[in-house]
């Protein structure tokens, strides 16, 4: 008996399965163009469970149609009267083991994920080198605090490729949820408790994505929940380690240089009105406000805008056209056109970057 | 109907058989209540008595609790009776969900 | 007609229907609330389609947007769905039983009204302040920043409705175990009274935790309790629990009639007795039973950690085998039988593959895993809008059009209906097939817009335009109605002609003691067995006599009313001077007819031997 | 036979509250709605054990509960539902003077407890344990004021009860509100017995 047969065809079958979901949606967003091994682990086993999904569907079906094209009331059999049969204990029987099996072939693999996505072993021994990030999701912001090596950035995730990153998360005020669709399944963070797990980002999907991906907040919390949008940027780990350093160096500055007058301006319109929420310095955590120290280096504004100029200034002149419901909206006075100006030059130039 | 459930045709002899057995149950009733009592006692004294640990003192309580509660419901509420089949089922249903419920709380909410 | 139901006056009409405690009454008071409440939440899904339609739309607001949305899911499930669901239950059960009402006519009637004057609460908020936008789920942090009342609508109006259902469901659980007609032993029992049956059993143990949890969030956000404050020490995913203990039950609470339903319709329409009844009924109890295993399976991304989370995933997909079961024996049913398709038959032969693909994506969702990716994206609306759609409202609309003629005795057009039938099968597949993929794609669900340029913009257009098709389909149903109301077919006592259980054996409608005699059962599908023996009528099981019938009574609709008013008491506790009086006048109302109920004897009256032999004069069979 | 029909003894049956279809409706429905509130309790308890640690600032239950006062509720209450068993045995045995007099005696004593549950909670709410004061505040007060509350509802129901059919003495009609009402107390009892075991005693020991 050739075994190998109905493997083979069950390949095939994977693959084409595989192929046809492939090439969904775009690179950066699409759980079905996974990027890491976790969202591999978790398209593995969609593939698994849409294969079983689809032999189901089709036994059902060809039941189903067979059943319509033969048993339809022909002209003529009106007053004809069918067998009236009571079921059959054979037919049950086969029509309830077959689906056992079915299932146990997906519980199988459910539950041994289950247990390796859930393995955080490697927090709690104090593994220096392992990339350890505290969430806090707050209405509508993200931020990420990088305990190991003290220091916090906020909207836009920095990672480094290949190794696997653990997360703490957790909420500051109502519940959101972590989900980068195309690196790993989604992660509540609650309000009482912190929650533990870990993605792993690939280098070479991360090119193929264009170097970004999306993040989205995954809980209802309020009117701009469709906008928790935050971004993530995997580096390889020497880009990310110097990034690092960076960011450390800056630190231990006073306060970010600033180059030119007019920048020089938005900084002391910073100082009066912004300084109280956001804080610009890459080792300081406010549970107000996004940390800004790198904010020239972000490709978004609010997790949602582009980066540009104008679209800053759109922000800070009714940040409430942008998000409904934040937090920032009527905090800081009114704004003149030039105080847009020179508050936009100075925060495009808070950068640790060259 | 109100005699269908005599078995002789004198409702007099009848009476007098009933009364006998209604006093014969309130006789287990009343020996039931004691017993309550006696395990509610225990379970205060088990607790009131520092000695024993909490892993004793805790399951061994509950026992009490529900060995006094079967009291209630069987000899009280007379679920030994007959004509009590689908009152049993729906019970037992509910307490099954409840033990699930309360087991769920117990385990897996831990922060 | 009976000599007991002339010609009225508007009037006296309306005054009938309020005090009626009547089950086939009290079922039309459901159909038409319930339906009311279905339209409201179809237009609230409708808002929802045009909004995303297009990526960043404007066409309502984002605070407005989660108000619909929560809206929408609320109405559905609670004030649409069940009702009309409980509306069948009420028409249809006495009779399939051979019972002239159900146990307690007043409970029955209070129950109504109270899950009316808690839908009407709920949906006052429309205009008192904002709805509540916290999602049907109403989870406790959000619910407890929510702003306004909206969630203090949510909570007041769902718990009134929640008592409202559940003495319903008690009253149906006595109703078939005490009621049956002679012969009618459990397992000759009809499915769609069996699966009335198990419902009723969820809903006895499934609302007692959301009564609970509902009560919990009254507190924490009336008399600020900390249940559910972390500051206070205390835990949101208490409420996720308890509402999902609830919660999930209540899914089956909605499919079980739904099967009951369908297991009529494909066995009359295919003139073939149930394949495999045992089993049917057996499976039936079991989904029932395992329903209460699950409910974890909502709750995998909150962090239980991974025991919990494989445990929930495998019994969750431990249902799928009873469900199973149930598919395999209707096509069974269906195979060498002589299949008529009717417009109720059409939507039970739909049903089969739209529900067999939302059920499979529920076992995809079970493995825990992948629902990481899944939860919380249109991938979950795509599923639960392909059982509760292809399921839950595909049985409403068969139940619909299969005992119209027995509830109203007008038969509804069979063409209309099968204009209906296409429409909205073509727009709930256009709708919702799609959205398997945009949750996949990565789109969350609950978002009010979407920003363009992440692929979102097809799989959107597409499904907004499907959701156009079922509105028209729901639109030519309606002039269905009012249509066939005014010149439509009337209807025999066995309308359809195949009828196989004892709610085709009386007139159509049922004259209000149902069953002149009661009839022996003689078999499973008693009517069919008498049909059979070429005899045209069931074998009454006593001699005709005088009937005894329940007295009408406003009791239950001022009873819900006082809640109905001290509920603004509540709401307003701390706010508005008037709230304490406005609290008292309520808990009056209410006290008061319990007390009067409870003090004035109510033994009903009788329909005497004479004015029955006189009714069969005038053409009712019984 | 006609619910309203005067009975003797001897033509008064065995099981007055299941003679009449309506008493065997009531009977069954409100042995189904007691499995109802065991959900519902089971999840007022649930969340009390998930939350009786978290006092936070307030008074922790080792430092509040007063055993003595428990103790004599309990006792108050289980006789409580002793005397309503005998009342039932009165009624089954058509001595409606007695049965009324049983049930006065159970209206007594659950005054009584509830007057020292009362009592107890005005006494706490002095040492600083309100139902705001942390979740298990709430957590307490809620589970243990929803079984006060049916307390009460029990009292007011048996009692009208009594005074409606002071006049009319035993028939078929109200035989079976007396037989539910009294399960009705029974199951009260039962919930007690887990609250003094749960929140009392559990308290104590920590
Ligand atoms: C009528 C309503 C209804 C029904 C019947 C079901 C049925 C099922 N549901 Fe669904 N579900 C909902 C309504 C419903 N659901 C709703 C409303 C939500 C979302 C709530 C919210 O968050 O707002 C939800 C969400 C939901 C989730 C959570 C998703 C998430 O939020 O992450 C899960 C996870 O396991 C799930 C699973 C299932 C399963 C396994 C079934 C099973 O019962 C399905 C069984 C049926 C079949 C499997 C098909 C027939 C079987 C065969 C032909 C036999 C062979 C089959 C196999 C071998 C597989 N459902
Ligand atoms: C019984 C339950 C039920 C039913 C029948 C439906 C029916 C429909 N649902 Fe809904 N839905 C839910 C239960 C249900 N839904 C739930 C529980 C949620 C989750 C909510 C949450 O997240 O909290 C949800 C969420 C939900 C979403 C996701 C929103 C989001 O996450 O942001 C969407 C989006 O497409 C949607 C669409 C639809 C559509 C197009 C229909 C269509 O099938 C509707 C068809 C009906 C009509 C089109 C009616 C026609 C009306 C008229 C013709 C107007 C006449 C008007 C008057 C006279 C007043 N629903
Ligand atoms: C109440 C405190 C508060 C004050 C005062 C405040 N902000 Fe903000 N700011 C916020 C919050 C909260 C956010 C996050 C908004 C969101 O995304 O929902 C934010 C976001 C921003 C962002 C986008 C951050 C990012 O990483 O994309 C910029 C830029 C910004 N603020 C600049 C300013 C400037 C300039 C001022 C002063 C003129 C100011 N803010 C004053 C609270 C404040
Ligand atoms: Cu944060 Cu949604
Ligand atoms: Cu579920």
């Amino acid at each position: 008996m050739k075994k190998w047969l109905p493997n083979m065809r069950l390949f095939t079958l994977f693959s084409f399965m595989a192929l046809l979901l492939a090439g969904c949606g775009e690179p950066y967003v699409s759980a079905l163009q996974p990027a890491g091994e976790v969202a591999e682990m978790q398209y593995d086993l969609m593939i698994l469970a849409t294969l079983i999904m689809v032999i189901v569907i089709a036994v059902v079906t060809v039941i189903f149609i067979l059943v319509l094209l033969r048993f339809r009331r022909k002209k003529g059999d009106e007053n004809k009267i069918p067998k009236q049969v009571e079921g059959s204990h054979k037919l049950e029987i086969i029509w309830t083991v077959i689906p056992i099996l079915l299932l146990l072939v997906l519980a199988v693999p459910t539950v041994s994920a289950t247990f390796k996505l859930a393995d955080v072993s490697a927090m709690d021994k104090k593994d220096e080198d392992a990339i350890v990030i505290n969430v806090t999701a707050n209405l509508y912001w993200w931020e990420f605090e990088y305990p190991n090596q003290e220091i916090v950035t906020a909207q836009e995730l920095i990672v480094p490729t290949d190794e696997k990153v653990y997360f703490n998360l957790k909420a500051a005020d109502v519940k959101h949820s972590f989900w980068i669709p195309a690196v790993g399944g989604k992660m509540d963070t609650n309000t009482e408790n912190t929650n533990r797990f870990w993605l792993k980002f690939d280098s070479k999907k991360t090119e193929e994505a264009g170097g970004l991906f999306y993040g989205k907040c995954a809980e209802l919390c309020g009117p701009s929940h469709a906008l928790m949008d935050f971004k993530v940027k995997p580096l390889p780990r020497a880009e990310f380690d110097q990034w690092v350093d960076k960011m450390t160096a800056a630190k231990g500055q006073e306060k970010p240089e600033t180059s030119t007058d007019v920048a020089r301006t938005g900084e002391e319109i910073f100082n009066t009105s912004c300084i109280t929420c956001h804080a610009v310095n890459p080792g300081e955590k406010r549970p107000t406000a996004p940390n800004l120290a790198n904010f020239g280096d972000r490709s978004s504004i609010a997790g949602k805008l582009e980066h540009s100029e104008e679209n800053l200034k759109a922000w800070l002149r009714d940040p409430e056209e942008v998000k409904p419901g934040n937090k920032m909206t009527g905090t800081y006075g009114d704004l003149t056109e030039q105080d847009l100006d020179a508050l936009t030059e100075y925060l495009m130039g808070l950068s640790v970057e060259d | 109907m109100a005699t269908t459930n005599s078995n002789s045709g004198n409702p007099k002899v009848d009476l007098a058989y009933r009364k006998r057995k209604s006093a014969e149950e309130m006789k287990f009733q009343v020996i039931s209540f004691a017993l309550m009592i006696f395990l509610t006692v225990i379970a205060f004294i088990a607790v009131g008595y520092k000695e024993y640990t909490a892993w004793f003192v805790v399951p061994f309580i509950l026992l009490l609790a529900v060995v006094q509660v079967i009291f209630q419901l069987y000899y009280f509420m007379h679920m030994n009776h007959k004509g009590h089949e689908a009152p049993k089922m729906f019970l037992f249903s509910g307490v099954l969900i409840a033990a699930i419920t309360v087991l769920a709380f117990m385990t897996i909410i831990w922060w | 007609m009976s000599t007991l139901t002339q010609k009225k006056g508007f009037g006296a009409t309306l005054w009938d229907y309020l005090t009626t405690v009547d089950h086939k009454k009290i079922a039309k008071l459901y159909l038409i609330a319930g339906g009311f409440f279905f339209l409201l939440g179809g237009l609230e899904a409708l808002i929802i389609r045009i909004q995303l339609a297009v990526p960043d739309n404007n066409f309502v607001s984002a605070g407005f947007y989660n108000e619909v949305l929560t809206m929408h899911g609320t109405t559905m499930i609670f004030l649409a769905a069940m009702p009309l669901l409980f509306g069948f239950m009420n028409a249809i059960m006495p009779l399939q039983i051979g019972a002239r009402d159900v146990a307690f006519p007043f409970v029955n009637a209070l129950g109504f009204w109270l899950f009316f004057f808690g839908g009407l609460f709920l949906n006052l908020s429309w205009f008192l302040g904002g709805a509540p936008d916290a999602g049907w789920t109403s989870y406790a942090s959000l619910s407890l920043h929510s702003e306004g009342h909206g969630i203090d609508f949510y909570v007041l109006g769902l718990q009134i409705s929640g008592i409202g259902t559940l003495i319903g469901g008690i009253n149906f659980l006595v109703t078939i175990i005490n009621m049956r007609a002679p012969g009618m032993t459990y397992m000759r029992m009809p499915l769609f009274t069996w699966s009335t049956f198990v419902a009723s059993a969820l809903i006895l143990f499934a609302f007692p935790p959301l009564t609970v949890g509902l009560a919990l969030m009254m507190f924490d956000r009336i008399f600020n309790t900390g249940f559910f404050q972390p500051s206070m020490g205390g835990n949101t995913i208490i409420w996720e629990h308890l509402f999902w203990i609830f919660g999930h039950p209540e899914v089956y609470i909605l499919i079980l009639p739904a099967f009951g339903i369908f297991s009529e319709i494909f066995a009359t329409f295919s003139r073939k007795r149930l394949f495999g009844y045992s089993s049917m009924v057996f499976a039936t109890v079991l989904i029932g039973f395992l329903g209460f295993m699950v409910w974890a399976h909502h709750m995998f991304t909150t962090g239980l950690g991974p025991i919990a989370n494989a445990i929930f995933a495998v019994a969750t997909m431990a249902i799928g085998v009873p469900t199973g079961i149930k598919i395999f024996n209707w096509l069974l049913t269906m195979w060498g039988g002589s299949i008529k398709f009717t417009t109720p038959m059409l939507y039970a032969v739909a049903f089969i593959p739209s529900f067999v693909m939302g059920g499979v994506t529920g076992i995809m969702l079970a493995s825990a895993p992948a629902d990481y990716q899944y939860h919380d994206s249109y991938f979950v609306v795509a599923h639960f809008h392909y059982v509760i759609v292809g399921g839950v409202v595909f049985g409403l609309l068969a139940g619909t059009h299969y005992w119209w003629p027995k509830m109203f005795g007008r038969m509804l057009n069979d063409t209309l209906g099968k204009v209906t039938f296409w429409l909205f099968l073509i727009g709930f597949h256009l709708t919702f097939f799609i959205q398997h993929f945009l949750g996949l794609m990565g789109m969350p669900r609950r978002i009010f817009t979407f920003l363009p340029g992440q692929g979102f913009e097809v799989g959107n257009v597409i499904s907004s335009v499907g959701a156009a098709f079922m509105a028209v389909a729901v639109l030519v149903l309606l002039y269905n109605i009012v249509k066939t109301s005014i010149n439509g077919e009337v209807a025999s006592a066995d309308s359809w002609e195949d009828g196989r259980t004892l709610e085709w054996a009386i007139a159509s409608p049922a004259p209000e003691y149902n069953f002149k005699q009661l009839p022996l059962v003689r078999g499973l599908d008693a009517l069919w067995v008498e049909k059979m023996q070429g005899k045209k009528e069931m074998t009454p099981a006593e001699p005709l006599g005088d009937i005894h019938m329940p007295n009408s009574s406003i009791l239950p609709l001022t009873i819900s009313l006082g809640l109905f008013v001290a509920a603004f008491g509540f709401l307003y506790h701390d706010e508005k001077s008037w709230s304490l009086a406005v609290m008292l006048i309520g808990g009056v109302i209410t006290f008061g007819s319990m007390f009067l109920r409870s003090v004035k004897d109510d033994h009903g009256y009788h329909i005497h031997k004479e004015d029955l032999i006189d009714d069969n004069n005038k053409g009712v069979k019984a | 036979m006609h619910v309203e029909e005067k009975l003797t003894a001897e033509t008064f049956p065995a099981e007055p509250e299941k003679a009449t279809l309506e008493g065997k409706n009531k009977f069954l429905g409100f042995w189904f709605f007691l499995g109802g509130e065991t959900v519902l309790f089971a999840s007022l308890f649930a969340t009390y054990l998930a939350l009786k640690n978290n006092h936070g600032t307030g008074p922790s239950s080792q430092e509040i509960f007063q055993m003595p006062l428990a103790f004599a509720a309990t006792m108050l209450l289980l006789t409580s539902s002793l005397t309503s068993v005998y009342a039932m045995y009165h009624m089954k045995n058509f001595n409606f003077k007695k049965m009324q007099l049983w049930l006065g005696l159970t209206l007594l004593l659950g005054a009584a407890f509830l007057g020292l549950e009362i009592y107890e909670f005005y006494h706490y709410v002095h040492e600083g344990h309100t139902i705001t004061s942390s979740a298990f505040g709430s957590a307490f007060y809620v589970l243990v004021g929803t079984h006060g509350a049916h307390v009460a509802f029990g009292l007011c129901w048996i009692l009208t009860l009594m005074i409606r059919n002071a006049n009319r003495g035993l028939d078929l009609y109200n035989a079976p509100k007396f037989y539910v009402a009294s399960l009705y107390w029974h199951f009260i009892d039962v919930v007690w017995v887990f609250i003094f075991t749960v929140v009392y005693l559990m308290g104590m020991v920590g």
